[in-house]
């Protein structure tokens, strides 16, 4: 069992979960984050003092998935979610032990 | 010079003062969370510039005894010589009043544009349209030739709210849609702002329409009545639609609903009167919601709805005017089809409307068109996506 | 006619207009963030249904010419003929101050009722209890049998808090606790909004006491300073205590403790002077804080304290007035205990409360128990929990 | 008794005590998040405890007829004998309007000494300085010594801004920088709170500068023109001085420089006419955008910027109304530099702001000496980093 | 070492966080986040448009918790989240390699 | 390649990134979050009713960084997040076994 992490501009949100419900993906739990990369951040005024704001807004996805099927997961949200411009973000894949469904108790593959 | 008069009149100029803050959280509510500071500003900033262009010129080539009825003269330029207006109430009380109008009819706009203007050029489109467009419509309308026509607008149906939504559909015609319009869902970020905006709104509402009694007296204190009728109306009509054909009664169309019965009031409200604001209020609260497929089927992105609240509000109140019109509740008006003065208001009100709705159309879109070819009216598309607050106004709306 | 006082009266007409969105969100505030948009509608909402049942037959109900003293005749249905009350100020004025009034009082109960009611139950719920429950009462307490007993009531005390509280007490008693009231902590989501909307109450009751008074004279003044004296002065008193019992000074403390000495001034604005109203101001601040153990011990929900703040407030104020009452403030009124007008104006004052507050909790009792066993008045488990921003409107408040 | 007049004073009452919930909200908007509650609690306790000393002894010693020019007498004591100042408008209209401007004085102090003050030591705090400070600084400006001289000072350049202004300066000088000042960001939580804090503040200036007529006449007109194109001018010098040296007009700027704009109209709104309004208005923008500078290189966290928009703005309106001032507005002035009146006026302004200014320090700065020394005046470090809702008052803003 | 999300519905989070303090358990990290799954989203009316919103809100939970101890954990979160209806959410469990206690520097099991 | 995953006080957070940046970290992942510990949380009181509030307002940071950079990346967020009073918070190291840059495609170190 796989967990995904993805980071990605908001308002590419809507289109990767419809990429991944079209692969099948059943689940996702998404936040808002903020991020630090390459692709800087911005400068805000105010009263005429300038603040450096590193922070980028960004969500962040957490996908569950069965081994066999992350490579697919990962590649519908690389493609998905790129503009091709600097700040598209990062996917990381991680191991997990045990996934429980608490409705039911369900575990592994059925869980999800 | 009678105190009582005046001070009524002045409590008004403060009302209407308010009402443009009270717009700028009732459209910054709508929008998304990226883009609310440029809502707000676009707002507010129509106080400081529309006032001061006002104070400058617009104020005396409206009221100016020019003894033409298409433009004033400059015999009140820089406000100077107001004081010769002083009569029941001192001329600047009317300077003012009058001002809080001419702020918030181009800031009417910002619904229709909303989060894709750049703040310099918006800046400049209001200034150019508050004297080109505003202003003769405002001399028309009042001081006039659409006046001497026989037409009536007693606190501006025609020349608010037909003018700022004919604009606002020029405008949107020149810069096009928002980018995600029609693919990506842009919910409200905060509806509570929207319903402030909404109490705000019809609060200063009763000083707009009362207030153009320009006296404290029973036309005065029916215009009260027949504003606070229509929002009520304006609500209940628009939920009732709402609720038939989507299930629902929502909290954006009781706000919706109550600003189009305002809307529509506005030009009738001291010149009606028994049970016609609820009537003339619950025909806007429905007509305004059917009104809001017009720019789905027209592919226009009128984001926050001016063409259906303020333009088909701003029609159905200067028409209706033509059949609910009572010169029992008011001499100085003119008697409506429904009390015995035949179709000769309703011609005279359909022909104000029609020249100020053609007119406004005509120039803005040329005004915004110029703008828009040279120094550029829209931002690019990355600073769209990021939004107006952080790429014009260098600011968060919210930081944790 | 006297355009003063019409200024006045209208301009408070528009301030207490403004107080039901500042109920809004006094309310709003307070409430899960699941249930924003649900307590803001439901305070909304009467601005319209309300005011509309009062155009077509509550004034009419309370101030058209019956000759008895229970309840009007129909002189002024539909707001016809309400120019034959012109005299002083039009009778337009008076149609549009009393008509906030009668907005306001069923608003208040809303608080009580929080999170929980179904939208189309409680519209029928506010427009049945308008007219069986307000609009006679009103009658009674300032056209009827409960003022010519020689009670006295300047602003609603009685007719308004008492009323509204009672009624609250009852529709909670209907229909039961929230699901997880006394395990789940349900803290205010959003304090800055209930500070915002104790400040536009505050500025609106300066015209929902003052304008009572129905002229800008002498008795307004003092019915200005009175009611900014005792929610002042219940500010103090609230906060005294809760610093004492809790060790700390809340802001929804000083929001509560100024709407309690507000409540507590209604009915004695206008009737007392000197140091009065911040010894009233005071009382009710330390009464009703101590008041809010009440619903603990009964196990009742009233979610928002409106029996602390608007029942127990309305009582205090209403029985002080029959201890500080001073016709050398208002010769229109009586002495009381203290100005040595003995125990009669107090007996009135009991009297008047007593029955109101008994009509008022059966009639409402029935109202609701009958809406309850037909169409329902709560909404059911899983909507609760999902609260009604989304059930009930098909809306978010807030959306990132 | 004038019903108009009255009408209009008592209005403008209402409209001043509604700019103390304006100012809370401007201000909790600029603060961190862990701090708003904090900071509408400064605010909103003014209105309690400030009301209350006003009404037992501040009115009494601005007012009371002591026959000197320095303090007032016993006479109202408790308000009691308001009525014997009844003529054109009653005595107690003149508590109300005074009340309100008493309130919003010290709370202006609030801005400058942010995110660090200890409740009780602030309630301390305010309660002594309303009456060592800002009761004989009223008197004197007012009603003596500075007023006979000379001086004019129409709604309070110098009794209220330059006043608070100097006093927050003070305050800040005892208290020290914020915690994390110059090196961690402290930018605003959310702005359209303070927006909507600048919409309120507008809008109850209104009342504020032309309610100092104390009647509803030409003066009244003319100071509600002036107030409203000074804040728009303050607006539009703010904003072109920001976007020339950052980049960008900001919403911020718009607010503050509306607010600049305001501050420096107060001591002229009555007195001057024509464009002056506006020149005073763009330079109060412009001044006080520059005076920005003035803390970062005092190493001052001053840390709303009381400092730069009320002391500086209040010192730009007081002297300007040296050369603008203009009998043919209002005769009971004097006539300004520009005007042909010479330089007495303006010296007369420069003494009267330089006396308040050194007076309002010294006293100041040894009541917040005091407290710090002895109850202490500011919270501790951990209870600062967790900050003030939290430790001050139990309570989170915003909640999940 | 063990890391255990759990994504609930929010108002459940008082009753698991008081079941797992009475397991002993004395630190959790929560987010409030945004659920896709099986229980589908809800429709929303602006204007007479209306919206899907795929998204529900739900709260996540991070727990890092001793090798022997994770089961319970997971147990007592699976029985104390439960309604039974759908919606109520997953336990994930993953291998962590460290764990640092930022205070005082301590490791392992001490950092807990 | 490591997932380092940090639970902080939020006033430490431009600290822990001034110097993680300065260690020549190029990406963090940051988001608000509310923590429950031995730190305890607080009492609030609504109308005379107090109310016990566990959870503490944090900052999380997550940053994926190559195996041999991380436990210098933990030791400079323990060094610069410590204030040394209770409630600093926690560190966890866990592996990945992919990582992707959206916009490039890049994978493994190249991603970072
Ligand atoms: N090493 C990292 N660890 C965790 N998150 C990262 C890392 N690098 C980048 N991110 C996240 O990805 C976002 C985009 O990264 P950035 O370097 O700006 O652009 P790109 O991914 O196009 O190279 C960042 O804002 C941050 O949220
Ligand atoms: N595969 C998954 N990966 C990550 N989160 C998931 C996954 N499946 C479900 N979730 C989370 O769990 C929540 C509940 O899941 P859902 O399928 O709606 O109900 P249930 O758990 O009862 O089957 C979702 O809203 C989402 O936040
Ligand atoms: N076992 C844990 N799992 C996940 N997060 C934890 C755990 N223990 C603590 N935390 C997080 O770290 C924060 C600080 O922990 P706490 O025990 O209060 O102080 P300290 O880290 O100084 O011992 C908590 O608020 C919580 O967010």
């Amino acid at each position: 069992m796989k967990l995904i992490t993805a980071v990605i501009k908001p308002f590419k949100l809507d289109e990767v979960k419809d990429a991944l419900k079209s692969l099948g993906v059943t689940g996702i739990t998404v936040e808002e984050v903020r991020g630090f990369g390459r692709q800087g951040g911005h400068t805000e005024t105010y009263r005429g003092a300038e603040y450096q704001i590193d922070f980028v807004p960004k969500v962040s996805l957490r996908i569950v998935i069965d081994d066999d099927r992350a490579d697919a997961v990962v590649d519908t949200i690389a493609s998905s979610a790129a503009t091709g411009k600097i700040g598209d973000g990062k996917i990381w894949v991680s191991e997990i032990d045990r996934v429980v469904r608490i409705r039911t108790g369900e575990e592994g593959h059925d869980a999800l | 010079m009678d105190s009582g008069n005046t001070a009524w009149v002045l409590t008004s100029a403060a009302l209407v003062l308010f009402m443009t803050p009270g717009l700028a959280f009732f459209y910054a509510g709508m929008v998304r969370s990226k883009n609310v500071l440029g809502m707000l500003m676009q707002n507010i900033f129509a106080m400081g510039i529309i006032s001061t262009i006002w104070a400058i010129v617009g104020f005396t080539l409206v009221f100016g005894d020019s003894g033409n009825s298409w433009i004033g003269n400059f015999d009140f330029f820089m406000l100077w010589n107001v004081t010769d207006l002083d009569g029941d109430i001192p001329g600047m009380a009317l300077v003012a009043f009058q001002m809080m109008f001419a702020v918030i009819t181009p800031a009417l706009i910002t619904g229709a544009t909303a989060d894709r203007l750049k703040f310099g050029s918006y800046a400049l489109l209001i200034a150019i349209w508050s004297l080109l467009v505003y202003v003769p419509v405002a001399k028309w309308v009042w001081n006039g030739w659409i006046l001497d026509m026989g037409a009536l607008d007693f606190a501006g149906g025609t020349a608010i709210h037909i003018n700022a939504g004919v604009a606002a559909l020029a405008v949107v015609l020149v810069i096009g849609n928002r980018r995600g319009h029609g693919t990506e869902a842009m919910p409200p970020h905060n509806l509570p702002l929207t319903v402030l905006g909404t109490g705000i709104l019809w609060f200063g509402w009763i000083g707009f329409n009362a207030g153009s009694a320009l006296a404290a007296n029973g036309i005065a204190a029916q215009a009260v009545v027949n504003t606070h009728l229509a929002a009520a109306t304006g609500m209940l009509g628009w939920l009732i639609v709402e609720r038939i054909k989507t299930g629902h009664a929502t909290t954006l169309g009781a706000a919706s609903g109550a600003v189009a019965g305002l809307v529509a009031i506005t030009p009738c409200a001291g010149f009606v009167g028994g049970a016609s604001p609820m009537i003339i209020g619950s025909i806007a609260g429905i007509l305004c919601y059917l009104a809001l497929g017009i720019k789905e089927k027209m592919n226009w992105d009128d984001s926050l709805d001016v063409i259906a609240v303020h333009l088909v509000g701003g029609i159905v109140g200067t028409l209706l005017l033509g059949f609910f019109a009572d010169t029992s509740v008011n001499e100085d008006g003119f008697d409506g089809l429904f009390y015995g003065g035949g179709l000769e208001l309703l011609k005279d009100q359909f022909v104000g409307a029609l020249f100020v709705g053609m007119f406004s159309f005509v120039v803005t879109y040329a005004i915004a068109f110029g703008i828009s070819r040279t120094i550029g009216l829209r931002v690019d598309a990355d600073d769209e996506r990021i939004g107006l607050d952080q790429t014009q106004h260098a600011e968060s709306a919210y930081t944790p």
